[in-house]
């Protein structure tokens, strides 16, 4: 309404123990980045540029797990320098697949012997960003969905909430047309438990569902794991499928662990 | 509209071929049933040779195979797994788009695109009188949808009644088949015996009548006519399920406090298998989409389920959070409070929702149990929550 | 078929903003370029912030051709209209809704009960009521709020009093704060009417139009001339959305004011 | 009706309250005048008819403050009802305050004495009890607080 | 301001690189005393977890090691494990494989040269300030990668980690009304390729050259992409050549099953990441070991456009040994990747069946491919029921650490002798040339065969 030129807000992207598969996914914008660029001042993005203006950032994105001593200090200035700050991915939300050492066994390290730990400071566990600060909104998936990705960041631009549905996978597959892989082929599938948000690609590509995306908002697992039984799985199979991506993730790990006390 | 009463005609597999041929020289786009992905799907056909012969499907709560029919019949098969709402009440659709102006303003545009032409080959009598209850629904009320509306007007149906019912279907208990009720332009009955492979069709609308004239056909013979008769009459006694006889508005009314939504709640995945698949479900949410420069926004909307969470969202939270109370809303609108807010059931009796639900959950089942709970312990009013 | 297709929003200037307390403040609209049918009071329109997404809200005053909406700032639609200024454009769609009966009341006592933002809906109807006064009987108007500070329209309501009986009470008053201190059902003692003949128009939170019905049914008030107004989330407003149903209703086409006789079991379900 | 028939009073049964109001002495109390004190012996209690009273907590280092307001017809203190006898709030008067004030010795004694008026009494004031611990309740919820201020909402 | 004596430059993070490393340089007078590539992103331990996962599972895992080259893990591992089960994938699965792969060489060598890389040469911070004086060419730059990801998407279901590849194939295969879309967008991609070759071509590159014996996979008739056999090229001083030389050199080969004797990984204190070494010496491997060791097999336009772009001819021998072009031969190798899609998708018919089964049994696999930034090898153990006992990933990043390093200590070496750089000037110097080997420090610190013991845990 005003002539006046708006202040560009500041982006920033941040990295803790990760793949960067998140935060290439917003160099994958090819069709956006350019314009992306004018309408707001990527003013720390390691991987993309050397220069680094100083916070305080209108909106950080942060890619990774907290997986160092260093990191715990990090996450916190991070935060004190964000007046919004966005999680991407599962490292981010949920630890990610590192989190996978949290369920390794005491004795299982001290047997494996390795040449120099004293090398590496790394902590006993992999833990969401949110178990250290607070967080203003959690995108999903191992990696982020594009689309999903511009529309927290054109949605924090409009102030609008992000158009990011928690619901089941089962939602996007049936929008999309896909015939469901567990009632058509008997295909374990992660579907029904899962966080929508990748637009249904597996069942599309004729595979069951394997939760990259993490739980849904509204998961039942005491009536779906019989489901995998079912299809086959056994209570290998089914911790496994719940240990990848996002077994840190709550509603993943509650279930994994009671599967194991099978 | 309907001119029921003219004289049925027998066309063969190549008069089906005409058809396909005529609607589509008349600027259709013909949807029909298909084989993809190890299902019979609803998809854009352009030649009878798409169509599923000798195809058939098996049907359980919570399973679907295709399988080889011995007769090469084309629509011995029961509900797949998407309904026409896919074309009329698309899942997803833009409504308007609106700019921002230097000055300030806001110019509105409305979706102007043009609804595509559609032919729907192969519609059963349950999904028929599910398009008429959406047509209630979205264009029956004080507003109409238009974009449900465009697509509807400008489509012709092909309804084929059913000859092969499935073991998760239930429409003779719902009063929606197997014979085809009003509402077609043209209803085929598919016949496969010692005399051949041949439909008996019926125009049901002008250019329903005008489309059948140029097929090549025969008039109708007895043995045909009755043929098709017994087909239907013997798949009205083949129903593998069947809803309480009871007054299922009443039922779900009566039992809204009852044990059994826990027990279904215990199985429910809340995953809206069922209402995506429902041929009548038509909840949507809408969706505002800015682009970069925040100058250029639209407003979409997509299918949206009661078994989401954010479905009943309030600034304070879903009103619906348990699992108990979406599957109520579900089953309870569908049998219930459709009478209340539309005039009539929600529910066609095609089986759909049994069949994919992953978990195998059986809404005639769930009914029946809860008349059981009701007859066990009568109602008194409120009940306990 | 002969209803008219839903229509996409009209843009609407604000032409005024009133700061009304820390979360609250009314806009008035004004159609920039063709106005939409009159509004009754009580009924809402979906008001669109641009880019952002709309909500329903009611009239909180009918003025001709303009429109005024009191917004609470409760998420990020509502935050974007409640900081609208003066000059700015909004989208708007209406009228949805049924209103609220007055006509029904003539000849009895009034007993307007609004608790919180609720009054906002009820101002036309006290306004309407208050304007014509011959036809009604004992006006009163029953006011609850969070804090002295969260009190809406304080000088109008004042104003009302020369005419009407207005109790208002807070359920955390400050220090200067000198009124009432309670749930506002606790001012229906005070009150200036025949429970048993009166016309009551309730609208707040659901457990105090709860609360407020049940007292009034208990002391003999008909339910059926009990008027409630009730939230449910909406998307359409047009009834094809599915969102706000309660039961049998469809609360955008339905209600939002519904009669207590209608709401009453529904209400009393978990969850419904 | 008049206020002391229509509140507490008026929810007694006739002979009762009859009874009741036997023990009744007119006074007028003067706005702003504290009518007792947290903790005070509670010997007295008023039926409201009218004025308004305020029911406050002293807050050490700020003005007492007020958990709720009564007006007419409403009944004044019970904490008279039940041992120790000792005001569990305190009181003050809004504005110029009529009231019927009562002898809480004489009354509990009267109860004491008659138990079928004992019950009344103990009923009536139970009720009022319950209706004021009913508001209270409904206020804790703080119906009107902006949404999320009780969730503990993660956004920072 | 002199710079004489002894100091210390501690780059504390480097950017326009995947992951997060930083540099370490310490100079006496005219001497580098140690000049190192401190890579601090933390670990991972993939392979520790992969131990007890199903045979199934490590294509989908060790994508996650790397968003940027996630192809070329799924395809290692599955190489790798359909070597212990004793499957053959060929035919068109193959073909769609090579295909997927080309997306990726497209997609990533593409986000390398014009997002990271490029901006060096114009004195650029990042792709979007390059953008404001070099539009067209960024824009072409997008338009490209677009395409590798169009491929990736495609046939993988989305860009990163894509969900498609199975042991055995893919769990659905495309037809080929499906493909026909691609050709168009790859048709364009060809010209803008082959204009992104003349492009970089005019780059200004210091002299240098690189004294590492090369390390790639070679495949008879084709440029080793998806498959090969591990070749070396030796380093120049074995032939007593200086490092600048564009001389080929003798080769020799060893099975992929000998990987492991032949490129063996240290740790060192002052990286979570190993270091690699062929036979005791430094190598190196990526797009100049590759171009230098199957050039000639480069497609037509791929070679002509070489030519053009001043690299010699391939087909005679010519190599590229200055780390400074190796973005030219990237681009080349773009060009490559696009023409090879456009012969695959048009040669392409559906194969009867999207995968060939893989039964499990009990053996040690090895699978190596040739990941945009080098050959990235994995070995895996499986017990009877095809549950992993052992896994060793060796990326290419960690095997160029040497390398990088050796680079680094010749560039500030010769900056010192030939003037008084400034810290500041230093620091630009060295990430240029950390980032002419595209350096991928994400992939290069997920393979420490460690679990670490808390009780040591910074002790």
């Amino acid at each position: 309404m005003t002539a006046e030129p708006r202040r560009r807000p500041k982006l920033a992207v941040w990295k803790f123990a990760s793949c960067d598969g998140c935060q290439l996914t917003l160099l994958d914008c090819e069709d956006e980045l350019l314009g992306l660029a004018e309408q707001v001042e990527i003013a720390h993005f390691l991987e993309a540029s050397s220069a680094d203006a100083p916070g305080p950032y209108d909106l950080s994105l942060v890619e990774g797990s907290v997986t160092t001593p260093q990191d715990v200090e990090r996450i916190q200035h991070i935060r004190a320098v964000s007046a919004r700050l966005v999680t991407i991915g599962a490292c981010a939300t949920a630890g990610g697949v590192q989190a996978l050492r949290n369920y390794a066994d005491v004795a299982e390290f001290q047997a494996a012997v390795y040449a120099r730990p004293d090398y590496i400071a790394t902590l006993a566990t992999s833990t969401p960003i949110g178990a250290h600060v607070p967080v203003d909104f959690e995108l999903r998936g191992c990696p982020v969905d594009r689309r999903q990705l511009l529309e927290v960041i054109t949605a924090h631009l409009a102030g609008r909430r992000p158009d990011i549905p928690a619901h089941s996978v089962c939602f996007e597959c049936k929008q999309r047309g896909t015939v469901c892989v567990t009632v058509a082929h008997g295909t374990p599938c992660l579907g029904p438990v899962t966080h929508a948000g990748c637009g249904a690609i597996c069942p599309t590509y004729g595979r069951g569902c394997y939760g990259c995306f993490g739980p849904s908002n509204s998961t039942n697992f005491p009536s779906f794991i019989p489901l995998l039984r079912r299809d086959g799985m056994d209570t290998l199979d089914v911790v496994r499928v719940l240990r990848t991506f996002n077994t840190a993730a709550p509603a993943f790990d509650a279930a994994s662990r009671k599967e194991e006390e099978r | 509209m309907a001119t029921d009463g003219s004289s049925p005609v027998v066309i063969g597999k190549d008069g089906l071929d005409a058809l396909i041929a005529t609607l589509t020289g008349r600027g259709r786009t013909v949807i029909g049933p298909t084989v993809r992905d190890g299902a019979i799907v609803l998809a854009e056909i352009s030649g009878g040779g798409e169509l599923p012969y000798g195809r058939g499907v098996e049907l359980e709560a919570g399973t679907y195979r295709l399988r080889e029919r011995q007769d090469g019949a084309a629509f011995a098969h029961s509900a797949g797994p998407q309904s026409w709402k896919t074309f009329l009440h698309p899942p997803r659709v833009r409504e308007w788009s609106a700019e921002r102006t230097p000055d300030g303003d806001l110019v509105v545009t409305e979706d102007d695109t043009v609804a595509p032409s559609y032919a729907f080959l192969g519609v059963r009598p349950c999904d028929l009188r599910a398009i008429a209850i959406q047509d209630r629904v979205l264009t029956g009320g004080r507003y109409t949808d238009p974009s449900y509306q465009g697509r509807r007007e400008r489509a012709f149906l092909v309804a084929v009644e059913c000859t092969e019912p499935g073991a998760t279907c239930f429409c003779v208990s719902m009063g929606t088949g197997p014979a085809t009720g009003p509402g077609y332009d043209l209803a085929l009955t598919e016949v496969v015996d010692a005399d051949g492979h041949r439909f008996l069709v019926r125009a049901g609308s002008e250019e329903g009548a005008s489309v059948l004239a140029e097929l090549p056909q025969r008039a109708a013979d007895p043995a045909t006519a009755t043929a098709a008769r017994e087909r239907v009459a013997q798949a009205a006694d083949r129903m593998g399920r069947s809803m309480p006889l009871v007054d299922l508005q009443t039922l779900m009314r009566e039992t809204l406090t009852a044990e059994r939504w826990d027990d279904v709640a215990a199985r429910c995945l809340t995953c809206g298998n069922c209402t995506m698949v429902c041929p009548t479900c038509f909840c949507t949410s809408t969706e505002d989409v800015t682009d970069l420069t925040g100058d250029h926004a639209e407003r979409w909307r997509h299918w949206e389920s009661c078994f989401d969470l954010d479905f009943s969202h309030l600034p304070t939270g879903p009103v619906r959070e348990s699992p108990r109370s979406r599957y109520r809303q579900w089953a309870t609108h569908k049998l219930g409070t459709w009478f209340d807010q539309f005039g009539s059931s929600g529910c066609v009796g095609c089986g759909r929702c049994i069949v994919w639900c992953p978990v195998g959950i059986d809404i005639t089942e769930e009914a029946h149990a809860l008349d059981r709970e009701r007859a066990a312990r009568p109602p008194d009013g409120t009940g306990p929550s | 078929m002969t209803a008219p297709a839903a229509a996409p929003p009209r843009s609407y200037r604000v032409i005024a903003r009133v700061p009304e307390a820390p979360d609250t403040a009314t806009i008035v609209l004004e159609p920039v370029r063709s106005a939409l049918p009159p509004f009754a009071p009580g009924q809402f329109a979906m008001v669109y912030a641009f880019g952002v997404g709309d909500i329903p809200l009611s009239v909180s005053g009918i003025d001709g051709d303009r429109l005024t909406h009191t917004v609470r700032n409760v998420g990020a639609i509502s935050a974007a209209l409640h900081g609208l200024e003066a000059g700015a454009t909004v989208g708007v769609r209406g009228p949805f809704g049924t209103g609220w009966e007055l006509p029904s009341a003539a000849g009895r006592d009034l007993l307007v009960v609004a608790g919180g933002i609720g009054l906002a809906p009820l101002r036309p109807l006290v306004r309407a009521a208050l304007a014509a006064p011959p036809e009604y009987g004992r006006p009163n108007v029953l006011i609850g709020s969070r804090t002295p500070r969260d009190l809406l329209y304080v000088p109008e309501t004042r104003a009302w009093g020369r005419s009407a009986r207005v109790l208002v009470t807070v359920d955390r008053p400050d220090d200067r704060w000198n009124g009432e201190v309670g749930v506002v059902t606790t001012l229906l003692d005070r009150a200036d009417f025949d429970p048993t003949t009166a016309a009551a128009f309730i609208c707040g939170p659901e457990p105090m139009i709860r609360a407020t019905a049940a007292e009034l049914v208990h002391r003999g008030t008909d339910p059926d001339r009990i008027a409630v107004s009730l939230e449910r989330t909406m998307h359409c407003a047009i009834g094809h959305c599915g969102h706000c149903q309660l039961g049998p209703l469809l609360l955008c086409r339905d209600g939002p004011v519904v009669t207590w006789t209608a709401a009453r079991a529904l209400l009393l379900v978990r969850e419904l | 009706m008049t206020p002391l028939q229509r509140g507490f009073l008026g929810a007694l049964p006739p002979g009762h309250r009859d009874r009741l109001a036997a023990f009744a002495r007119d006074v007028s109390i003067p706005a702003g005048t504290r009518i007792f004190e947290e903790g005070g012996s509670a010997d007295r209690f008023w039926i409201i008819r009218s004025g308004g009273a305020a029911l406050d907590v002293h807050v050490p280092g700020r003005r007492p403050a007020v958990v709720e307001t009564l007006g007419e017809g409403d009944l004044l203190g019970w904490s008279w009802l039940f041992e120790p006898y000792r005001w569990h709030l305190g009181a003050r008067a809004r504005s110029t305050l009529l009231a019927a004030e009562f002898d809480a010795g004489r009354v509990r004694a009267a109860c004491a004495q008659d138990p079928a008026f004992g019950l009344a009494v103990t009923h009536g004031v139970a009720a009022v009890i319950a209706r004021r611990l009913a508001a209270t309740r409904a206020r804790l919820l703080d119906l009107y607080a902006p949404p999320g201020t009780d969730t503990g909402g993660t956004a920072g | 301001m002199t710079h004489r004596g002894s100091r210390v430059l501690h780059v504390g993070s480097l950017a326009r690189v995947e992951g997060e490393g930083s540099l370490y340089l310490r100079v006496q007078g005219d001497d580098v005393a140690e000049a190192r590539l401190a890579i601090y992103e933390p670990p991972r331990f993939f392979e520790a977890f992969l131990r007890g996962r199903s045979y199934t599972e490590p294509p989908d895992i060790t994508s996650r090691i790397c968003g940027i080259c996630p192809v070329a893990y799924q395809l290692s591992a599955c190489r790798a494990i359909e070597d212990a089960c004793g499957a053959v994938v060929d035919g068109q699965l193959a073909a769609l494989r090579r295909l997927i792969y080309c997306g990726e060489w497209i997609e990533s060598h593409t986000l390398h040269v014009h997002l990271l890389h490029a901006p060096d040469f114009h004195g650029c911070d990042n792709v979007v300030e390059l953008a404001r004086s070099r539009r067209a060419d960024v824009e072409r730059g997008l338009r490209l990668k677009q395409a590798g990801n169009a491929i990736i998407e495609l046939l993988g279901g989305r860009a990163i980690h894509p969900v498609n590849v199975r042991l055995g194939g893919f769990h659905r295969v495309p037809s080929r009304a499906e493909l026909r879309p691609l050709e168009e967008q790859l048709r364009r991609a060809r010209e803008d390729a082959t204009q992104t070759v003349r492009w970089v071509a005019g780059f200004d590159f210091p002299d240098a050259g690189c004294d590492h014996d090369l390390l790639a996979l070679a495949e008879p008739g084709t440029y080793a992409i998806e498959s090969g056999t591990p070749t070396v090229m030796a380093a120049p001083h074995t032939a007593g050549l200086p490092a600048t030389t564009r001389r080929a050199l003798p080769t020799r080969t060893f099975g992929v099953r000998e990987f492991g004797d032949h490129v063996v990984e240290n740790q060192v204190p002052h990286s979570t990441a190993l270091h690699a070494r062929l036979d005791g010496r430094r190598h190196l491997t990526g797009p100049l070991a590759r171009y230098a060791i199957s050039g000639r097999l480069l497609s037509p336009v791929a070679v002509q456009a070489a030519q053009d772009a001043g690299l010699g001819d391939p087909r005679q021998g010519d190599v590229c040994r200055n780390p400074y072009r190796s973005i030219i031969v990237r681009a080349v190798e773009v060009l490559h990747a696009v023409d090879e899609a456009l012969r695959l998708i048009e040669a392409y018919e559906p194969p009867p069946r999207p995968y060939v089964e893989v039964p499990p049994r009990a053996g040690t696999g090895h699978g190596a491919t040739e990941a945009p930034r080098g050959l990235l090898h994995h070995r895996y153990t499986l017990d009877a029921r095809g549950t992993v006992t052992e896994a060793v990933l060796v990326p290419p990043t960690a095997q160029n650490q040497d390398a990088i390093e050796e680079d680094l200590r010749r560039t500030v070496q010769e900056h010192l002798r030939a003037g008084e750089p400034t810290d500041a000037e230093l620091t630009a110097i060295c990430e240029r040339a950390i980032r002419n080997h595209d350096p991928c420090i994400s992939c290069s610190t997920h393979f420490l065969d460690l679990t670490v013991d808390r009780t040591c845990t910074g002790g």
